[in-house]
């Protein structure tokens, strides 16, 4: 390169006053860089740290730190295309005030709850961690700890944890954030066909006619599954797209058939469309003969409020919600006969034509249907129900488990199938679809893990909204949470979630990058490591299961979850947490840790420091001195094997872009149920529902419940909450970025411009938003991404600084326990025009 | 009614008997003024945005979609309503539109638009329309507000700035026909967008592309 | 009457507890997205943030990040039946708009066969490319790019040469 | 006629950091400066070329009073010959053949 004077000048220019400031100097300017060595990047695969679809993105590192991200050409699911989020990864990890050491709340030295946070040790946080939790189970019984997990644990972490809760401290009050997310899609999947995750995969996308979005708006939640059905839908013509949601977002720009219904009408219209089916005679004989049996599910179920609630009081079957009785074709027949086209029309608010074309999506039998969904359906008071209803659909025509017919329930997190759903960190479930209550399934478990029969407690946990329930009421003593950020994303903050944090009873554990909501309201905030800072693996919504290296180290001393897990259990010894009958049948456990009871159990330990790969740091194995990534995959892998969830060998997914199980002999499984498609299905049998005692799925007959909180003349408006495209959850990664910042840098009140005007109201104001529990404080948006019909009002959670979920009512799906984020009833008051 | 037409006609072709010549001239005179005066209050009700949304298909589409846009509410508070973009404001031209709109009446009737598919159907064919009709009298409407002696170029964006002075100053072009779509949403334009996209290449877009990213010439290349 | 002073003694208790629980929920704690201690509290919502309307670009921070888009887009139709923004940014169009043209990337499928026209799958431009508001970081980000982590990886090799 | 002299130099400006943005964009727009450097504390590297040697300090008060501005130092200052100014720097192989060159 050749410089003219002037440039020799100022580059010297800039290079004495960067040096002067103590700046890196800009390459450019110094023309420095000669050395290829320095400037050769390192490039890694890696899977996204966002949403469900699981894109794999290649991470550029260079001396230690992200230097660049892009889509990943080699995988399968995202053929190098990102979204934006995915594009500024590098930068999710370099917020300033990333968490480097441990903080406890202190006065005078010691902990105090009422104290203020002051750096300590590890050493330090972890032995008072342990005092905690084994002072609350000697006084108070297992049950009085718990845990909060996530579906963003790396497939390890969930089963660390998972392991520690049920098999060392005996207490199953272990359960993931996907409980806010997945729960009612699980509770369905294991309904209709008795093993959870859905039967097809992505390829579906390329083989359908026809897309049908319920309560899904896959254009900001799930981008690059939207690239693929905008690709199909633009490149055949004849494709169509329907879209249902109660308000207008960026997928209605796709849709052939958009529809916005009114809330809690979805039933309606699901039952309409069987209806449709069976009226003009387009049931799949056939399969509904030979592959389904007819049910009909107990209704008036309650709203899973607390028990005292009238509501809850009032319902006949709040107690046991997941219970059916058989019933034949022609009872279901007569049960949808109710759902006439034009009650559908009258109760959703959608057009008699639009429906029509709707229910000829499912109805046609030329036509090849993908159904999506996500938290429009699960984030619903029965929420389980929809999930049904929508097999229903599918099964009554036969378009099931075959490229292009597709019932397709998305995820939200990156590994809420692999690690929530699949290792099973839910309060009631074990992994590969075991659960506590099923003596069998204990006992398998137990014999994996060398433990002693009677060793995982039966009872099922406290789940997600019932451990803030619990907190509140005292009766947990002791609760860590690990990469989650509940106190912004958990229902009815104020009333429920707050009061049992700082409850002066509880001594509350926040593991996490930044500090979030979660952890500014925490006793003992732990610095952890993320995405890349550790070896990894994530299971995504077409049941891929994704590695990945550590490719930089953690700052200062931010540590995995994963190590914080182990080196805990590490400070409690068998004896401190086991009852002396329990120990009596395992006299060999007596001395010792937790530790050596669960990882050092001469399998999880079973693979040396050599068996890593070359060139690859690992932070946790360096410090247990084995391979224990390794150990508790493989340890993992035995639950599912040869059960339908067969995982591939541990080393080859650290080379190949993910395989989707079951893993057969190296093969992946795309659509399962089939012949010729997975090893599972018996010769002859074309489709078999093998996870169902006799090879037959279900389809539900359910009524029209109303929802628990409607709009009055106190509380005249719905209220949805959501996501945004440019934020992720909680917007702790995503909101330190600052292009993803600018570009959404607040949450706003959406609502349509007449309300507004109606209201005296405008595009800016401020006004609060209140419900019966709580309020929040907003800017008026009339004209963003989200357009809501009249009567209806949507606000984003990602915004730390308005709590959106101060007003949302902590209902649930009785039988999912799944929170309904999606309705309840607020008012809107000014507080200032401008 | 053939009969009854013809006697009317009768009658008022008779002269009159009982009315002085000049009297009649008044009174028909003041009688012209009153109804003229009702005629045009009339015209101007079908001219205010309520009448124009009273109808469901109005209400729907073209309003609401309106809604929220630069030309419904903006920093200073101008706002345009159906008529400002619609109507012609000359008298002439305004009688001419309102004589075309009897056929929107018989539109209305047999609601050619009643269902949100039918205005779909119609949406191509309805924006034409309002676009020939703004390409033929170089965009009368919005010459109303937007004067092009009132343009201050420098406080436009460049970009706004040289196709104003150039082809909307010579005529070449006028205000809509680059201006589609900005009040309601556009029809489908995929025909626009596919016979640019898909003909032929264009060899001087490409050129010219070539010329603007090249390095800035004897400018040390990295 | 008794019944009364001991009714309103226990309210006041009540009132009491309250107030102390309230003062609890708020107590200290380190500031992130949101202040420290200000759990509890509604906090006032800042005005909306404004669209810069003629920003200029922005430098990429590596060749493969989405550029940002530098100017407002309000209003602007992506839908089935038009691309606003192909209308200058399009191959035919970017010239005589004096816009950038979309990268050539975007004229390859999923399989990476080269096209006529934009690939239908970056159809949605918003999904890659957002608009920049004019707000301010909450927390700095302390990313740096490949070529500040060079030049501090070469000050130090220096520096530690000179030693 | 005199030959004209060429002044070259560098400044470095501290911002608070979130007006590090509005001020860097106002640099920019400024004729003869550009911001050669930026690092997210709110340190910014300018560098002033003007044949005026007065103009780099009206700019260094001029940017004292930005809002957001801690301080701006100046840290680099070099004199050229104008006419010279474009030809090579290359210090080995064209210094040699620039020797010979009128100046």
């Amino acid at each position: 390169m050749k410089m003219t004077r002037r440039e020799f000048a100022k580059a010297n220019a800039v290079a004495v006053a960067a040096a002067t400031a103590g700046m890196a100097i800009p390459a450019g300017a110094t023309n420095l860089i000669t050395n290829a060595d320095l400037t050769r990047l390192n490039w890694n695969k890696a899977p996204c740290r966002f949403c469900g679809v699981g894109c794999s993105v290649m991470v550029a590192t260079q001396g230690n730190r992200i230097v660049a991200t892009h889509g990943d050409m080699h995988s399968e699911v995202n053929r190098g295309l990102n979204c934006v989020k995915g594009y500024f990864l590098s930068k999710i990890l370099y917020g300033q005030d990333r968490l480097q050491q441990p903080l406890l709340r202190k006065r005078n030295g010691v902990y105090d709850k009422r104290g203020d946070f002051e750096p300590v040790s590890w050493d330090e946080a972890l032995d008072l961690m342990a005092d905690k939790f084994k002072s609350a189970i000697r006084e108070h019984g297992p049950e009085s700890v718990a845990m909060f997990g996530s579906g963003q644990w790396t497939i390890w972490e969930g089963y660390a944890a998972s392991k520690l809760f049920k098999a060392g401290l005996r207490s199953n009050n272990i359960d993931p954030n996907a409980r806010h997310c997945m729960a009612s899609a699980v509770f369905a999947f294991m309904r209709a066909f008795g093993s959870d995750e859905p039967m097809g995969v992505y390829d579906d996308i390329e083989h359908a006619n026809a897309f049908v979005l319920w309560g899904s708006n896959m254009a900001e939640m799930h981008p690059i599954l939207w690239t693929r059905v905008t690709d199909r839908r633009l490149s055949y013509p004849e494709t169509q797209v329907a879209v249902l949601s109660t308000f207008q977002h960026r997928s209605f720009d796709l849709a052939d058939i958009p529809m916005v219904m009114k809330p809690n009408a979805d039933v309606v219209i699901l039952n309409y469309i069987a209806n449709h089916i069976i009226q003009t005679d387009r049931v799949d004989r056939d399969f509904v003969e030979n592959h389904t049996n007819f049910v009909r599910a107990v209704d008036d179920i309650g709203y899973g409020l607390r028990d005292e609630h009238p509501l809850q009081q009032a319902a006949a079957n709040a107690d046991e919600p997941n219970r059916w009785t058989e019933m034949s074709f022609d009872e279901f027949a007569d049960h949808v006969a109710d759902f006439t086209l034009e009650r559908a029309a009258r109760e959703s608010g959608v057009s008699e034509s639009r429906l029509e074309r709707l229910a000829e999506l499912y109805a046609d039998p030329d036509i090849k249907v993908m159904s999506f969904w996500t938290m429009g359906v699960n984030q619903h008071t029965r929420g389980v129900w929809v999930n049904n209803l929508i097999y229903n659909l599918h099964l009554l025509t036969g378009k099931i488990s075959e490229p292009g017919n597709s019932p397709f329930s998305l995820t939200g997190q990156p590994s809420a199938c692999g690690t929530a759903r699949e290792v099973g960190t839910f309060a009631h479930r074990l992994p590969a679809d075991r659960v506590v209550t099923n003596p069998e399934h204990r006992r398998d478990a137990e014999q994996i893990w060398k433990l002693p029969e009677g060793t995982i407690p039966e009872r099922v946990g406290f789940h997600a909204v019932e451990q803030s329930r619990k907190l509140k009421d005292g009766a947990i003593k002791v609760y860590w949470t690990q990469v989650n950020n509940n106190m912004q994303a958990g229902p009815n903050t104020q009333q429920e979630i707050l009061p049992g944090w700082r409850n002066e009873e509880a001594f509350v554990i926040v593991s996490d990058i930044y500090p979030t909501a979660s952890a500014q309201a925490a006793d003992l905030i732990l610095p952890a490591a993320s995405w890349v800072e550790k070896e990894g693996a994530f299971g995504n919504s077409e049941r891929r299961t994704q590695f990945f290296h550590q490719l930089v180290d953690a700052p200062g001393e931010a540590r995995s979850d994963l190590w914080q897990l182990v080196e805990f259990s590490k400070r409690i010894d068998v004896a401190d947490v086991w009852p002396s009958e329990l120990l009596d049948k395992a006299p060999e456990y007596r001395d010792k840790t937790l530790f050596e009871l669960l990882y050092a159990n001469g399998q999880v330990d079973s693979y040396p420091l050599s068996d890593m790969e070359e060139g690859y740091a690992n932070q946790e194995a360096e410090a247990f001195g084995f391979y224990i990534q390794k150990g508790l995959f493989e340890e993992y892998a035995r639950f599912g094997r040869g059960k339908g969830k067969d995982l591939d060998a541990f080393d080859n997914y650290h080379q190949n872009r993910g395989k989707r199980w079951p893993v057969v002999d190296g093969q992946e499984t795309l659509w399962r149920y089939r012949e010729g498609y997975d090893p599972y299905v018996e010769e002859g049998r074309g489709v078999q529902f093998y996870a169902k005692p006799d090879d037959r799925a279900l389809i539900f007959a359910v009524p029209d419940e109303p929802p628990p909180e409607s709009p009055d003349e106190e509380y005249p408006y719905w209220l949805s909450t959501g996501r945004v495209l440019e934020h992720w959850h909680t917007g702790s990664m995503t909101r330190r970025v600052p292009e993803l910042h600018r570009a959404v840098p607040a949450a706003l009140l959406y609502m349509h411009p007449e309300d507004a005007r109606e209201e005296g109201m405008r595009r800016g104001s401020e006004v609060k938003v209140i419900s019966r529990r709580g309020e929040v404080r907003l800017r008026v948006e009339t004209r963003g991404r989200v357009t809501p019909p009249r009567g209806l009002v949507y606000v984003p959670f990602f915004d730390a600084n308005r709590l959106i979920n101060n007003v949302v009512l902590d209902a649930t799906d009785p039988i999912s326990k799944q929170t309904d984020f999606k309705k309840c009833a607020v008012r809107l008051e000014l507080v200032s025009l401008a | 009614m053939k009969r009854w037409l013809l006697t009317y006609w009768r009658i008022l072709m008779r002269p009159s008997m009982h009315f002085s010549l000049g009297f009649l001239t008044l009174g028909g005179f003041i009688a012209g003024i009153f109804f003229w005066g009702g005629f045009n209050t009339a015209v101007e009700a079908t001219n205010t945005q309520q009448f124009c949304i009273s109808c469901h298909e109005m209400e729907r589409n073209p309003y609401r979609e309106m809604q929220g846009r630069i030309h419904d509410v903006n920093r200073s508070g101008v706002g345009a309503q159906c008529a400002d973009c619609h109507v012609p404001h000359g008298w002439t031209h305004k009688m001419g539109r309102k004589m075309e709109a009897s056929k929107e009446v018989w539109g209305w009737i047999f609601g050619t638009i009643r269902t949100e598919e039918r205005f779909e159907d119609k949406r191509r064919e309805l924006a034409e329309r309002e676009w020939a009709r703004l390409e033929a009298n170089d965009s009368l409407e919005c010459r109303n507000c937007h004067d092009f002696e009132s343009m201050d170029f420098t406080q436009q964006s460049s970009r706004a700035a040289l196709a104003h002075s150039t082809t909307l100053a010579d005529g070449e072009a006028t205000c809509i026909t680059c201006h589609k779509g900005i009040a309601h949403e556009l029809p489908d334009m995929s025909e626009f967008y596919q016979s640019t996209a898909t003909g032929l290449p264009g060899i001087e877009s490409w050129v010219a592309h070539l010329k603007r990213d090249a390095p800035v010439p004897g400018y040390p290349a990295d | 009457m008794k019944w009364l002073t001991m009714l309103s003694l226990s309210l006041a208790l009540v009132v009491a507890g309250l107030v102390i629980a309230e003062e609890h929920r708020d107590d200290s704690a380190p500031d992130g997205l949101r202040p420290g201690g200000t759990l509890s509290q509604s906090l006032p919502a800042p005005p909306l943030a404004g669209e810069p309307r003629d920003a200029g670009r922005e430098v990429l921070n590596y060749p493969e990040q989405p550029p940002v888009i530098p100017h407002g887009i309000r209003d602007y139709q992506v839908d089935t039946r038009a691309n606003r923004c192909l209308t200058c940014h399009s191959r035919e169009h970017a010239v005589q708009a004096g816009a950038p043209m979309v990268s050539i990337s975007h004229f390859r499928d999923r399989h990476q066969q080269v096209l006529a026209a934009v690939s239908p799958d970056r159809y949605f431009c918003t999904q890659c490319h957002v608009p920049q508001t004019d707000a301010s970081p909450i927390v700095p980000n302390t990313f740096l790019n490949v070529d500040e982590v060079l030049g501090e990886m070469l000050q130090q090799q220096r520096e530690g040469g000179g030693q | 006629m005199p030959n004209e002299t060429l002044h070259i130099a560098s400044l470095l400006v501290h911002v608070r950091p979130e007006h590090a943005r509005e001020v860097t964009r106002w640099l920019a727009a400024q004729p003869e400066s550009e911001v050669s450097a930026e690092d997210p504390s709110g340190k910014l590297v300018v560098v002033v070329e003007s044949l005026r040697e007065a103009r780099i300090l009206e700019l260094i008060d001029a940017i004292q009073i930005r809002p957001g501005v801690l301080g701006a130092a100046l840290v680099y200052h070099q004199v050229l010959d104008t006419a010279s100014a474009d030809e090579p720097a290359d210090p080995v192989p064209s210094q040699a053949a620039a020797e010979g060159m009128p100046t």
